[in-house]
């Protein structure tokens, strides 16, 4: 959090991030993104840069990228109807289950930390198909082996209506796919400087792990030139302080 | 224009909300009634019930800081990027008040509920979470509709505020107000027994007879008294009309991560006000 | 202003609309599409369903007359106060067409449960109707907060029209419409996998950067083609545009009392129509 | 219907029923008139007038005298939360029970006579306190022992929620009260030139009648007055033919 700058030599560790989610993306027509969310919301802005419209960015708190306008009950609506295709939620604390806890550590009601809440994350983890999980912060702290909160269970028994879940999850560190078969997260990619050792000691949760793991594909050179210019002026509207600070926007 | 003669003060509006009422207000960007929010503080206000539609930030944490708030039933209370709602926190940690974990569509189901006079709305997904497991008057039941019996899915009670509480762009001297597309705040009007808003600026004219202002438009039926309130909403923002004071929500902030720095907040920002105004 | 480019006619529109499609439609004072009906019939339409939200005049009348319809789910049809609607009256009593009686707020709660996503809706009344008892699709639970059990009350499922189709007063060429207050418009928008607007004028600018008619506008992502239609719901009304063409409704009700009279108002002012325009 | 003119040589029966519905809304705060009711609906502007707005008139159809103003479902979530206080119904049928059909007669779903459909009354009639049956033609073909469709039941059995039922019914001949306890019709008042022989061929229901039952009492001069002038052109609005042909109305 907070990291900012140049980053294994050649691009910032932003620009790797949005390209990442950005793939994660394809195919998606609306793509909604939530609060306090700049890196998850460049990502969306830059799909939909590339597709020419094709994938919608519904930005929460913009007035201008949001395919939406009628209040507060509409992402909710639309993502029950099945017409949001991907979604962002983070968590104080995250499990190996994908389960996520956005409410507090230690006792409930009275808690040891207590976190803003569950936000939309109750409803839309399984209303969206493919939710991406991203918290930079990868700490024992944050991935657990059990929360102490669900705000929003990481799968559902069989019975329950459930077209949505989680996709991927995305840290400072690396990025886990979600095997939902056997409700476990499996390694997929090392970001820069990275080591399987270093996520290892820093997860709280078991995991799966190919013999192969690499690392994240570096991004696309002319993505770059494109997070620098259009997507750092649109983000910029919502969040302008990360367009100045991280993504170097003198806008 | 002058302001409407059948206008109350912000602080009448405060004066007009009991202790022990339950309050709904609108998240950050529809329209928050900060003026009447510190007037409430003023008035010394206690055992509030907040319901917040969905979501809260300074409101929520001010009023709690300032110990008028027993309860409250939120998706999340924040300062967005300027971090935690350090009051909130605080109160929560220490059992100050009670919780009632919410998640954003389900107080828009309650209200709904309550909007159209039906004891209950149903809502995909939830099951399995805490949030569930620790609300007693939210209730499972199975699909009815389903074929083969199972399908398990979540029913809200109608909850209905007794009083809605928001800020909103104009309001014209027929009692009418204007939210524009903010229909978190018409949802609250409908749902509410009484609403009070407070309005930027007077509309010259009848917002009801203007075609283009009508579907934006919360006719008085549904408002129980205006308050004219000039940046009613500072230091949040009115969508269109002004931003966030961003260096003002910073050292709030910063101020209300102690006890003592949130009281000397109340005595300069708050209580010091209307001798500034 | 030009129509914009990525419009399409009213008749094209009539030519996506598929023989047995589930059609959702407006009341006669919600901007009716009659422009796209007499497209309809003039394309030999066939096996329509009817969803009127909630109730319908001549829009509904004179597809059933054409033969275009096959069952139709209403709270009413009638000629308002040029009498009973005669095609709509005749179809039923030759069980020409299949009928399933509502009453208005449970046709907006089966949409309502569809634009939510949730499988039903609760809806107060009904009971010891007949209107419920030939609706086995809809079912009674006893409502789970009562205490102490019964309370019957009705669930409507959620209905999915396959197209929402009605006649809005603005579009602009970024594909929004503009509906003002006509929220049944923007239900069932918000209800339907598909939706076709014929539209009266076309807005100069971004409908969606308005402030003031955004509370109004309904976006691209629900509208799937837009049609500019002058006078496209002639002969019924436009709100704030033009009224009734009472003379025109009062011709057309007497002849549509016999199936003659019927077909030579069809041959006069729906199949010569594109001639004339 | 249709009937139109002088009446008992002082007053019309317009100017009778419209005092007469008048008298019923004492005390409403919203009125709520839905579609072909150019009487009640005079009635509920009368109201308003003499109330000075604190009783509101809701005219279905008219742009200036609605105080809603959130589109199709609004007045009907309105009644449900009980704030319609009084509401108006006709029917095709009405029978002794206050049942109403307003949907056909002879068997369902292929009907001797199909009426236009049952609107908003299996709702209205179960949410509104005070609704007051309107229907002028007075005659064994309306007034039936039994509908033969219930469109809206009269009464309904205890554990059905139920805070709205009938309250009177009005026709060209007499007023009936509602009896709640007894669900039965009351003859109120007959309207001048009736007779409680007419009244009792012409009613295919049984009903109650007091020994003394008298005539409907005239309209108030004054409310006369106010009705040919500003309730008249405001009800022109939504009923112009109404207005001129049965109020005389010249603007």
């Amino acid at each position: 959090m907070g990291y900012t700058g140049e980053y294994a030599g050649e691009y910032t560790r932003e620009e790797l991030l949005i390209c990442a989610i950005a793939r994660m993306l394809e195919g998606c027509r609306n793509i909604a993104v939530g609060t306090a969310s700049p890196i998850p919301g460049s990502a969306a802005l830059l799909m939909q840069a590339l597709t020419g419209g094709t994938s919608r960015a519904s930005i929460l708190g913009s007035n201008i990228h949001n395919p939406f306008n009628d209040g507060g009950p509409e992402l909710f609506d639309r993502a029950g109807q099945g017409r949001v295709d991907a979604f962002f939620l983070g968590g104080g604390q995250i499990d190996g289950e994908a389960n996520i806890n956005l409410v507090s550590t230690g006792p409930y009601p009275e808690p040891d930390t207590r976190f803003p809440g569950s936000f939309g994350s109750a409803y839309l983890y399984f209303s969206v198909p493919r939710v991406i999980l991203f918290r930079e912060e990868h700490s024992r702290r944050v991935f657990v082996d059990k929360v102490d909160f669900i705000s929003a269970p990481g799968w559902s028994p069989p019975g329950v209506h459930r077209p949505g879940g989680p996709h991927a999850l995305i840290t400072s560190l690396c990025i886990f796919l979600y095997d939902k078969e056997h409700r476990r997260f499996r390694l997929d990619g090392l970001l820069p400087g990275a080591t399987l050792e270093q996520v290892r000691d820093n997860t709280g949760f078991d995991f799966d792990c190919p013999d192969d793991v690499g690392p994240v594909a570096p991004p696309e050179p002319d993505w770059i030139a494109l997070i620098h210019s259009r997507i750092a002026e649109e983000i910029s509207e919502t969040y302008p302080e990360f367009a100045r600070n991280r993504l170097d926007w003198q806008g | 224009m002058d302001t409407p003669e059948n206008y109350i003060s912000a602080d009448e509006i405060a004066s007009r909300i009991p202790d022990g009422a339950l309050i709904g207000v609108p998240k950050e960007d529809g329209g928050v009634a900060m003026e009447v929010t510190r007037a409430l503080i003023r008035r010394g206000a206690r055992n509030l019930r907040l319901l917040t539609v969905p979501v809260s930030s300074m409101q929520a944490d001010i009023l709690i800081g300032a110990g008028c708030v027993s309860e409250i039933e939120t998706s999340g209370v924040s300062m967005g990027e300027f971090g935690y709602a350090p009051c909130f926190r605080r109160a929560v940690q220490d059992g100050a008040i009670a919780m009632r974990d919410a998640t954003c569509p389900a107080l828009y189901a309650e209200l709904q509920a309550s909007e159209k006079g039906s004891p209950f709305q149903p809502l995909r997904g939830i099951i399995g979470s805490d949030v569930l497991a620790h609300r007693a008057d939210w209730k499972v039941i199975d699909n009815p509709f389903a074929e083969g019996g199972g399908d398990p899915i979540v029913l809200l009670p109608a909850v209905r505020p007794d009083v809605a509480l928001f800020h909103a762009r104009y309001g014209d001297r027929h009692g009418n107000v204007w939210v524009g597309p903010k229909r978190e705040c018409v949802l609250l009007a409908h749902a509410s027994a009484s609403t009070f808003v407070t309005v930027e600026e007077i509309w010259d004219g009848n917002l009801m007879e203007d075609d283009r202002m009508l579907a934006g438009t919360i006719p008085p039926v549904y408002v129980d008294a205006v308050a004219h309130a000039k940046r009613g909403a500072w230091p949040l923002s009115l969508a269109n009309c002004y931003g966030r004071d961003c260096e003002h929500l910073r050292d709030y902030v910063k101020a209300a991560k102690s006890p003592e720095g949130f009281a000397d907040y109340l005595k300069q920002h708050v209580h010091a006000e209307q001798a500034v105004a």
